[in-house]
């Protein structure tokens, strides 16, 4: 690593992949889009987060630690969000498919013998 | 000793380039999906083949250059595994279309 | 391990109590998931008692001693560990929080009467989630844990919204979880460059590097406006409420009052921490317009919506994003550029405005609820005569409305007058005259529901029963509204506990 | 030489995010996403993070791609085609991320020298641990209840996508998630390679004590071997209703909160470790949740049980 060229250049990146995760979140029309924007928003803000743990690299350590570590925590959470969107999407597919009246009532009578 | 096989690596890792540089272009130039599959396969297993090949006499131990080949098996069955996988959906995709014609 | 040297940071005799209102809710899903689903309930309405014991501990504790209480998790103290913190609002928010959390147990539990209502399990186990991550933004001083408990938050909430699997609301939970991640993701941008500018996430610490570093640093005030945009869309302030409204109308009413009255609270609970604590009072004077004016747009607009609605949980959703509006007017009113803003009367306003407006909507959900399905639909211009069917629902929904209009006997009254005599007082005659006129856009809402409910005949007719329990809930959290009409009119000193520690002493 | 390959990185980044936010097909655009996995995984190598690194190529790329291809494949092309918003909006839109782009970019450039870390605390407590990793250190010691509701988020997400499915006494068991004939290629590499990836996810949950690797990447490449063998209609996937598998579920958390309250008992804070015996204690809670990890992982892919709509 050529030092500060390196960082700015990575900065630089994620600082892009923010703006395109933004604008892809606000123009684009379908959820599927916009779920992937969203994990491309979230992964510039991981390598910014990348970029601050390099800068503080100190006491014989390549980064910071601590940062490291919360975009570890960081991008589990994102998986999380991105699965339960993806499960969310599928299942409004599902709905939509049927007869959606139908399928609501069917669906409270499985719950209603379940319970 | 060390002049040997440093050009034995020098030579090995350029070869193994100018395959992957090949298989790219494949990739890029070629018509259709079973073409570039050939190209993207056949040019990456060898190419990294000769990578490895090259970086073996540059391993500072036995386990080293164990795992360097460990990476490239794997490698070798993920990548054979995947092309016929696409290859497969390739040709069904490639019927669907004709059986619409 | 060097306890010795790391447990030096002190946590308070009791900080435990902290810990556990945290993971107490978080335990139960344990057994929550290995018993038969219909034992799932009882598993719960065993945590609520158990988790309201604990935040009343709390809030003994805090009322006794006059101090805050402190937790430093595994005696590693900040910035390299991460520490609790329950002052004077934290606790009220915790008990605000207690309350709605063990109504709406109580109102969603299963009729011995009608067993076919019951909630499933998932309910029960997405509410304690819910809970455990509501107490975690109210004691959590780590930005980072913040922004964990603010997607435990979403996780929890979003499906809440479409339980019932139709369509409609899955569409609804689906525009909302993604305002809810659009907003932690904006925060969570705003953490990675405070951290970057200061090396600590831990919000005192931040807020004394801000006050000593004199001219605010570029990373802080592009991470307050991030923040603040992330917690708008999360809070559903105008012009980003528009997830709101088909989402809380849709969900079921147990889950609509928990939604309309705690969880849109969190967000706004960290713009109060983030602009009063952390922002420092130059960048606090200059963002807390922008703040109120935001908020009158969505006082009028949001209460202009309200009133042409003609559905009655639609008509609820709308007001709780009028409602939250005035939340954002205690902002410039409070004088968070001041030094000491808990004292002041507006501050007291806002808190209390906050929490009637969580017992009031809380109620006033549930009353909405029973109405739909007593009558099997909730179209307010068929409700002739709903007064003589569900005399107590209606009753607890008007109630529930004096504190949106800003009637006497109400906490919404108190808080109401709070601001509009710290308008008059600053001589913001635009802010007063937001106020009045939220109240008369409220007011019209509001009648409109309960005068032909009331005194208009016919129409309505009853096709279920609706179990006794259930309204006095209602009826209970809306009387829990109107007793907080009865404080006094002054600061009240118990907000302002451990503030003044959090901003004064040097690390 | 490494600032000309550190400026390709970020420009190939760029270009593949480029890719996937205006590819036409939903599932262009989620193969552009993978790359970008493995591209961004790239980065984190040069930035010195190789724990992130791996996290980022298993889960942030592998994981999440896997979600995103199925979703795709199951979406109707026109559901995740590209739509674009009218022009106004969109430019309105291109100014405001412009504007975001170059306010973040001035930011981070020029936050302040000497950059504020906090690696020689993170380094000074280490020897006390028994810890060789700082990032494991910061994950399971100083920020360790950060890590426990991690954990309980992903408990969470898994109760968020179980409650959408239509069978809501959780007793069936997720669709299949492969093809339904799925082919020799598929079912040989899924008998071949999982024995080595288990062999691997155990060496990154054990080395990630001392070097990078650890509960959260070994988990990640042990879930991917479950779900490669599930591709491939070697098993069925689980009963969720399943005893067993509600344990692995749990024992993570289990294991985590119980050891966090035993921390009030052996050194008088919740998370804390007992002086000298450290080591043993925060291997035994890795390796807990290491499995609950995989396993839930593998169930978000899997979605929702199968309700009474799919019988």
């Amino acid at each position: 690593m050529s030092g500060s060229f390196s960082l700015s250049v990575f900065g630089l990146a994620g600082a892009g992949l923010v703006a395109i995760g933004l604008f892809g979140l606000i123009v684009q029309g379908a959820a599927f889009r916009k779920i992937l924007a969203f994990n491309l928003l979230g992964g510039g803000i991981f390598l910014l987060m990348g970029v601050i743990a390099r800068r503080g690299a100190a006491a014989g350590f390549g980064g910071d630690p601590v940062p490291q570590a919360l975009v570890i925590t960081g991008i589990v959470v994102a998986f999380s969000a991105t699965a339960l969107a993806v499960a969310l999407l599928l299942r409004l597919q599902d709905a939509g498919e049927q007869n959606s009246a139908a399928v609501d009532d069917r669906d409270r009578a499985a719950r209603q013998g379940d319970a | 000793m060390s002049l040997l096989t440093d050009l034995v690596t020098i030579t090995c890792v350029l070869a193994g380039v100018v395959f992957f540089l090949a298989g790219t272009l494949g990739l890029l130039r070629f018509p259709d999906t079973l073409t570039r599959l050939h190209a993207l396969t056949k040019a990456d297993n060898v190419g990294l083949a000769l990578i490895v090949l090259g970086l073996l006499p540059q391993a500072g131990t036995f386990l080293d250059a164990l795992k360097m080949v460990a990476i490239w098996l794997l490698v070798q069955l993920a990548s054979g595994a995947v092309a016929q996988l696409l290859a497969e959906v390739a040709l069904r995709s490639a019927h669907a279309a004709e059986a619409k014609e | 391990m060097t306890p010795a040297a790391s447990l030096s940071s002190a946590s308070s005799a009791f900080g435990a109590l902290l810990v556990l209102a945290v993971i107490v809710p978080l335990c139960g899903l344990v057994p929550m998931l290995l018993c038969a689903p219909r034992r799932v309930e009882q598993v719960a309405l065993l945590l609520l008692g158990l988790g309201g014991l604990i935040v009343g501990a709390i809030a003994v504790r805090v009322a006794a001693t006059g101090a805050a209480l402190d937790d430093v998790i595994g005696g590693w103290a900040p910035p390299l560990g991460m520490a609790l913190r329950a002052d004077g609002l934290s606790v009220v928010m915790l008990v605000m929080t207690a309350v709605v959390v063990v109504a709406t147990g109580l109102f969603a539990r299963t009729d011995r009467a009608a067993p076919t209502s019951a909630m499933p399990p998932a309910f029960w186990m997405l509410l304690m989630g819910l809970w455990s991550a509501l107490n975690l933004v109210f004691v959590a001083q780590d930005l980072f844990s913040l922004y964990v408990a603010l997607e435990l938050l979403t996780f929890a909430a979003v499906p809440l919204v479409c339980l019932d699997g139709s369509r409609k609301t899955l569409d609804a939970a689906l525009r909302y979880l993604l305002f809810a991640l659009f907003g932690s993701v904006l925060y969570l941008l705003a953490t990675a460059l405070l951290y970057g500018a200061y090396g600590t996430l831990d919000l005192p610490q931040l807020a004394q590097h801000v006050r000593a570093s004199g001219t605010p640093e570029p990373a802080l005030v592009l991470a307050l406006a991030l923040m603040s945009v992330g917690m708008a869309a999360k809070a559903a302030l105008f012009p980003l409420h528009l997830w709101l409204p088909p989402a809380h109308a849709g969900a079921p009413a147990a889950a609509s009052a928990l939604l309309s009255a705690l969880v849109i609270k969190a967000p706004i609970y960290l713009l109060v921490r983030i602009w009063c604590d952390l922002a420092g009072p130059p960048l606090a004077a200059a963002g807390a317009p922008l703040l109120a004016i935001m908020g009158a747009g969505a006082v009028w607009l949001c209460g202009v919506m309200a009133l042409r609605q003609g559905r009655l949980k639609l008509l609820i959703a709308y007001s709780t994003a009028a409602q939250i509006g005035y939340l954002f007017l205690m902002f410039p009113l409070a004088g968070i550029a001041g030094a000491a803003p808990w004292e002041t009367i507006a501050w007291t306003g806002g808190a209390l405005q906050l929490v009637s407006h969580a017992f009031s909507k809380a109620a006033m959900f549930m009353a909405a609820g029973l109405i739909a399905e007593a009558l099997g639909h909730d179209r307010i211009a068929d409700f002739g005569g709903l007064g003589r069917i569900l005399p107590v629902s209606v009753f607890a929904f008007g109630l529930g409305g004096l504190s949106l209009m800003g009637l006497p006997p109400s906490g919404g009254f108190v808080a109401k007058v709070m601001l509009l005599t710290a308008a008059v007082q600053q001589e913001r005659w635009w802010i007063a005259g937001v106020i009045l006129a939220g109240g008369l856009l409220a007011g019209g809402y509001v009648l409109r529901v309960v005068v032909p409910a009331l005194f208009r005949t016919g129409g309505a007719v009853a096709v279920a029963q609706v179990s006794p329990r259930r309204q006095g809930v209602a009826l209970g959290l809306a009387l829990v509204a109107v007793v907080l009409g009865f404080v006094p009119l002054q600061p009240i000193g118990f907000l302002a506990i451990g503030r003044a520690a959090l901003i004064g002493s040097a690390p | 030489m490494s600032g000309a390959l550190d400026a390709g990185i970020a420009a190939l980044l760029l270009g593949v995010a480029f890719r996937v936010l205006l590819a036409r097909d939903p599932l262009g655009a989620v193969i552009g996403f993978v790359a970008l996995g493995l591209v961004i995984a790239l980065a984190w190598v040069r930035l010195a993070a190789v724990d992130v690194a791996l996290t980022e190529a298993a889960i942030g790329g592998g994981v999440t791609g896997l979600v995103m291809v199925r979703a795709a494949a199951r979406l109707p092309k026109r559901e995740g085609a590209r739509q674009t918003a009218d022009r106004g909006t969109n430019w309105i839109a291109a100014g405001l991320c412009v504007l975001v782009f170059i306010g973040l970019s001035a930011v981070v450039l020029g936050l302040p020298e000497p950059a504020p870390t906090l690696a020689p605390e993170a380094a000074a407590h280490l020897p006390g641990t028994g810890l060789g990793n700082p990032v494991t250190a910061v994950l399971l010691v100083y920020r360790a209840l950060d890590t426990l509701l991690e954990v309980v988020v992903l408990l969470l997400a898994l109760i968020a996508i179980w409650s959408l499915s239509a069978d809501a006494s959780w007793r069936g068991a997720p669709p299949p998630p492969g093809p339904r004939q799925p082919t020799e290629a598929l079912v040989f590499l899924a008998r071949v390679l999982p024995p080595v990836g288990v062999l691997v996810a155990i060496y990154l949950f054990w080395a990630g004590a001392d070097v990078p690797g650890g509960a959260f990447q070994g988990g990640a490449v042990l879930a991917a071997m479950g779900l490669l063998v599930l591709l491939a209609g070697l098993c069925a996937p689980p009963r969720i209703g399943d005893r067993g598998l509600r344990l692995l579920v749990l024992a993570g958390p289990v294991v985590f909160l119980a050891v966090g309250m035993l921390g009030w008992a052996v050194a008088g804070a919740f998370l804390g470790y007992p002086e000298g015996a450290a080591k043993p204690v925060i291997i035994a809670v890795e390796a807990a949740l290491t499995l609950s990890i995989a396993v839930m992982l593998a169930l978000l892919v899997l979605g929702p049980p199968a309700g009474a709509r799919q019988p």
